[in-house]
């Protein structure tokens, strides 16, 4: 084991997977100078060792115009023929540029025409939510992504599943989002020194508990674990699971964890209307009713844009005061329905280029 | 570039094809025997034939909702095209694509696609896997006038000029994209948008000569085969059905006239006549190749008609190489 | 009262906005020639009485070149500066090509910008499906404009609901993005001589039950009906509410309903995952648990892409017989789970061209 | 064309106006008194001011993420900016915009964009109304070498050509995209891209020099207003600053040479010396200028220290139009 943050272990998967396949490539705007800090050494020196360019050279490592469109539809046209490209669009609010790609050729290609082609593809973005980043770099974009059957869609919350789900990203033939979170690219933990995969449609259980079960989504795991700490000594105790894997989805896991609790709390960093905690409730309404003690509960991003003001936007992400206010009314506590304003918290800030 | 005796038949040939396929496919879809509608390549057979011949076998391309003229022009078998218009199991696409969303890998088409412009990126990224594989490969994609209006074309073609990507874009002006007449939506001249994005653009003005069309794309294709880049090649044609077969528009967008005098140099008849006249083939053997293809077209038709359907679980196979098990 | 087809209706609501207001534009592809049947008289002819190019010249019917991006972003800085835009997308499944227009622009500007922008712009779609029209001409995604916050949601089931609706899109100064139902095109309903207009965010009570709710979205609705009169004769009471809007919602007219008959079955044609039947779950399992006497149950499509073949398509929608099935599983009777292959249907054919 | 005394003054002015506040707001980047980043004009002034001073006063503009200099530029009071950079309710969107994410409707500014090209078709747009309405205003969008290889640019350069939107597309060709140089991703040349659009392609190869900017600017606008359609407009600049305030990139992507040349082209020295030497100001009166700019940046640095945090219930509002009740 060795410990590595969120972002380097991305960096590392990427490594990884380019040196065991030829066909791997990194396509992106600016991957070149390695302005993400994900195709380069540690640190974001070129001089550094490991730097991507320098290592694969840039037939593989492809800096590209700022087209989105043609850069996800390339890609998707090279996984057809022979690739396995990564594509880097940096931002999850630039997915958009790129919409009818992913829907229109990378979700359906493969099923419209009968299994003839298959689409090793992975698409990298990070959400930059929370950072005080303004409506145009803020999206948390995978719930549309989750409506379009044929998508995979990845969303890891620690190094060691960021490293590894990566990887299994680029060693399947199916086309991949991955969402990063941006807020926790600076999280540490630990990761095998050996090159893994972990399966995708597994959830992990990263907290046991028999009260009430909390999924949480990207950078609602560690608020949710946060809140479960504090709960314990309120004597509630909570199971925490994290998907990682949003398409395919551990069902299984999620209902199993709600037949011994009783009751769910779904986090989710995404907008409210037709979020994955949507979803998630709405599967367990439907196949764990039976077990379900009291109303399943989101704490979800409202409905609302983001706004930049460091005096607006914090109070509008699920956090550990929101989940925890969610779990005690589950448990029959009365308590104020959040998000309440939190008043002015200091802002983040991030050193990556908008 | 010049063309073997051979190869000047099969050139003819894919025309014929291609034009007694889509005369039969409409006729279908009168008769209800094809579900939705298909879209017609008649009219523009020199175009796309002269196009595909410029292309080796192991080429790729993309395409659109005009979609059985391309791969019947690059070589595909007639009868799993059929049966794929009917949705049938013994389809291209087992039935899945149907007519607009199909494919034949087989013959290096990556795909024709429902949604104007969506293919042209595919065919560009495929022309990135050949240069970053050193393949060999070339690709060329294949859209309309109305087409040319999306975005993603200049996206596509600036990166494929970046790149040097072995890649010839191919635009189909036959003059309409549906019921719009290309000169009221088209701002300045087709091919002359390709100097701007440091490319080739080449204006093909007699689109109904197919050895005019395949000139220019095999000058593109040499071009993209050594290394050099793109070249945007716009070709001037027509099409002689309505935009969809079973449509029928209020208004008389097109007008008679204009229909009439396009008739008169028909590609295939013009073709024909130059294949006679240059002592290629007798008038005989062109009716033997017309009968032979006619024959060919029924044969495509029965086997549309003797394939099963699919079975309806079908439906859930194909989505992703590994099953998800989505079943409801 | 005079008898419409849904078709003509927003045609009808189309015609009289124009007159009502010189500002109100149209534009779109082959709206000129009246390709889609909305931009002319009853019938398709330019000939017959009605014509819009006639009626209202080429300054304010704005015949396109296939740009959707820029189509949609012009209209949007139109909007901005004092037009009020009817955009006719012709087919939902081109939506994606102006992702980010919607997103970015239409969604986010009044927003970012503090409340300086209106935005009075409407987006007229058509959803295909179920006519073997293939993977891209079957979409139907407005699960993810739901997800967008700032952008509001219209699914109308009826010649009365069209024409209504689209009127208060029109007159609203916020985006619209309505979805109309190809299949219901054609149906024929009561619809005033008079101008009217719908609010926006009130269900209508589509039948009256006592034992089961059924929210029914788009041509589910028609489908809910049928299914609600069969089970009428098993004895079965059902209450089917269609929302009509779905952004806003009328969250309070579904919790009623629910809070009366205690079961809730959501039949919604989109993609199941994240789908609005989702949401609407969602919100139940939230805000009515203390009434829910049974599973939700969603009728949904399912998660795959959409095929072409007769033989494929049908048997994915929500119909008459997989929303009667779900009735009668939270009612208690024991059914096999939908959707189970039909067998292969006669296709229903449509005249739009593609 | 020609500019009073005055307005060549106001040149200037704005000019010193957007040096002077971006170099205040890089400084509170780099004291953590703006939350985020902001991406600086300096360099670019002449570009930016040319381009606003050849519109009026109720002209649109739209812009990109480098989005203090052209509201500036074209008018905007400096307080609300800076209050808007730091999230105040006394920001020009009461906070709720930020840098990049900025407009200024007072002054015609109706946004700048965080996404690259996103805003193009938007000004597009408001030249679309100017036209149906007959109101006579001219609409200009800036974006940058970078945004110019995406599609919508030449959707917006093709839709605008055809329907004679009174629109200035203008390229601001600093040469870089973040850490790509421009020639490594584009092909061709951006000015030549217009001709295949069937409208003028200008490109100013002296983008520091204001006047320059000014007459090409001035030339496409009165085209426009004159109803004969659309201009693209390319500028060759230089920004001083990295990308982004605060940005620190590993690979020396710029060359330390190609700086020093272009610093010794200042536009704003330049300007001056020009104003200096025809007589339009003397050197007291130039230093008095930057003195009363220096102030105005002083005040509008105090009145974004002074406004208060907007309440967070604001986070809840304009959204829509009539609130449709999100609060959770
Ligand atoms: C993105 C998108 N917009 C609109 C359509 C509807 N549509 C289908 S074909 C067509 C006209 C295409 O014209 P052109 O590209 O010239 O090809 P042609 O049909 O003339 O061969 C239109 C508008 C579509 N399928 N996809
Ligand atoms: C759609 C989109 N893609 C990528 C980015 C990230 N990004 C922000 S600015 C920028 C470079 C823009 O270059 P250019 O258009 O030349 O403008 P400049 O910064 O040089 O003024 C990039 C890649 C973005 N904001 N939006
Ligand atoms: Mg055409
Ligand atoms: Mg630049």
């Amino acid at each position: 084991m060795t410990v590595m943050s969120y972002l380097g272990a991305i960096g590392a998967a990427q490594r990884e997977a380019m040196e065991a396949d030829e066909r791997v490539v990194i396509i992106g705007e600016d991957v070149e100078a390695n302005v993400y800090g994900t195709t380069g050494g540690s640190g974001k020196s070129r001089a550094d060792k490991g730097d991507f360019l320098q290592m694969f050279g840039s037939n593989r490592i492809r800096n590209t115009p700022i087209s989105e469109e043609v850069i996800v539809g390339a890609a998707i046209g090279a996984a057809m023929t022979g690739l396995r490209p990564i594509v880097d669009l940096s931002y999850s609010s630039f997915l958009y540029m790129a919409m009818d790609q992913f829907v229109n050729q990378a979700a359906k290609n493969r099923y419209m025409f009968g299994g003839q082609a298959s689409l090793p593809v992975v698409f990298r973005s990070a959400m930059f939510y929370g950072l005080n980043t303004g409506a145009h770099h803020s999206d948390r974009p995978y719930p549309m992504f989750m409506n379009v059957p044929g998508l995979k869609i990845v969303v890891p919350s620690s190094p060691y599943d960021a490293k590894g789900l990566l990887r299994t990203a680029v060693d399947t033939d199916d086309p991949v989002l991955t969402f990063e979170a941006c807020t926790l690219w600076g999280s540490k933990g630990e990761v095998p020194e050996e090159e893994y995969s972990i399966p995708f449609g597994q959830a992990r259980t990263v907290r046991e508990g028999t009260d009430v079960t909390v999924v949480a989504i990207s950078s609602a795991v560690p608020e949710a674990v946060a809140a479960a700490e504090q709960l314990a000594e309120e004597g509630i105790s909570v199971e925490v699971i994290d998907p990682r894997t949003l398409v395919p989805l551990d069902t299984a896991a999620i209902v199993e964890s709600v037949s011994r609790t009783g009751r769910l709390v779904v986090a989710d960093p995404a907008h409210r209307t037709c979020s994955a905690a949507a979803e998630i409730s709405a599967i367990v309404a439907e196949e764990a009713f039976g077990s379900l003690l009291a109303p399943i509960v989101r704490v979800t991003t409202p409905d609302t844009q983001i706004p930049f003001s460091p005096a607006l936007e914090k109070q509008l992400y699920p956090n550990r005061s929101y989940i925890g206010d969610a779990v005690r009314r589950v448990t029959g506590e009365r308590v104020s329905v959040p998000p309440t304003p939190e008043g002015v918290d200091d802002a983040l800030s991030t050193q990556a280029p908008r | 570039m010049s063309l073997t005796n051979e190869e000047l038949l099969e050139m003819q040939r894919r025309m014929v094809r291609i034009r007694r396929f889509d005369e039969r496919a409409s006729k279908m879809v009168k008769r209800g025997q094809i579900p939705g509608t298909v879209h017609t390549s008649i009219g523009q057979e020199a175009q796309v034939v002269g196009a595909c011949m410029a292309l080796g076998d192991d080429d790729y391309m993309s395409g659109n909702h005009r979609s059985h003229g391309h791969p019947i022009g690059k070589g595909s078998p007639l009868g799993p095209l059929m049966a794929e218009l009917v949705g049938k199991s013994g389809g291209v696409c087992g039935g899945k694509g149907g007519s607009l969303h199909l494919a034949d890998f087989a013959v290096g088409s990556l795909g024709e696609s429902g949604i104007v412009g969506s293919s042209i990126p595919i065919a560009t990224g495929a022309a990135l896997s050949s240069k970053v594989l050193g393949n060999g490969k070339v690709s060329l994609a294949f859209f309309g006038d109305g087409a040319a209006n999306q975005g993603c074309l200049y996206e596509a073609m600036n990166l494929a000029g970046v790149w040097q990507l072995p890649v010839v874009f191919l635009c189909e002006n036959n003059q309409y994209a549906l019921s719009t007449p290309a000169h009221t939506v088209t701002s300045g001249v087709i091919a002359d948008r390709a100097a701007g994005f440091g490319m080739p653009g080449v204006r093909v003005e007699d689109g109904q000569d197919a050895m005019a069309v395949y000139d220019a794309v095999s000058t593109a294709v040499e071009r993209a085969r050594a290394g050099d880049g793109p070249t945007l090649v716009e070709v001037v044609t027509y099409r002689y059905n309505e935009h969809s077969e079973g449509l029928r528009l209020g208004t008389d967008y097109r007008n008679a006239d204009e229909r009439t005098q396009w008739l008169e140099r028909d590609p295939i008849v013009l073709f024909r006549r130059h294949l006679v006249e240059t002592g290629v083939a007798t008038d005989e053997e062109m009716d033997a190749l017309e009968a032979e293809v006619l024959d060919e077209v029924e044969q495509a038709f029965q086997f549309s008609q003797d394939s099963p359907f699919p079975d309806p679980e079908v439906a859930f196979r194909d989505l992703y190489t590994e099953p998800i098990g989505v079943t409801s």
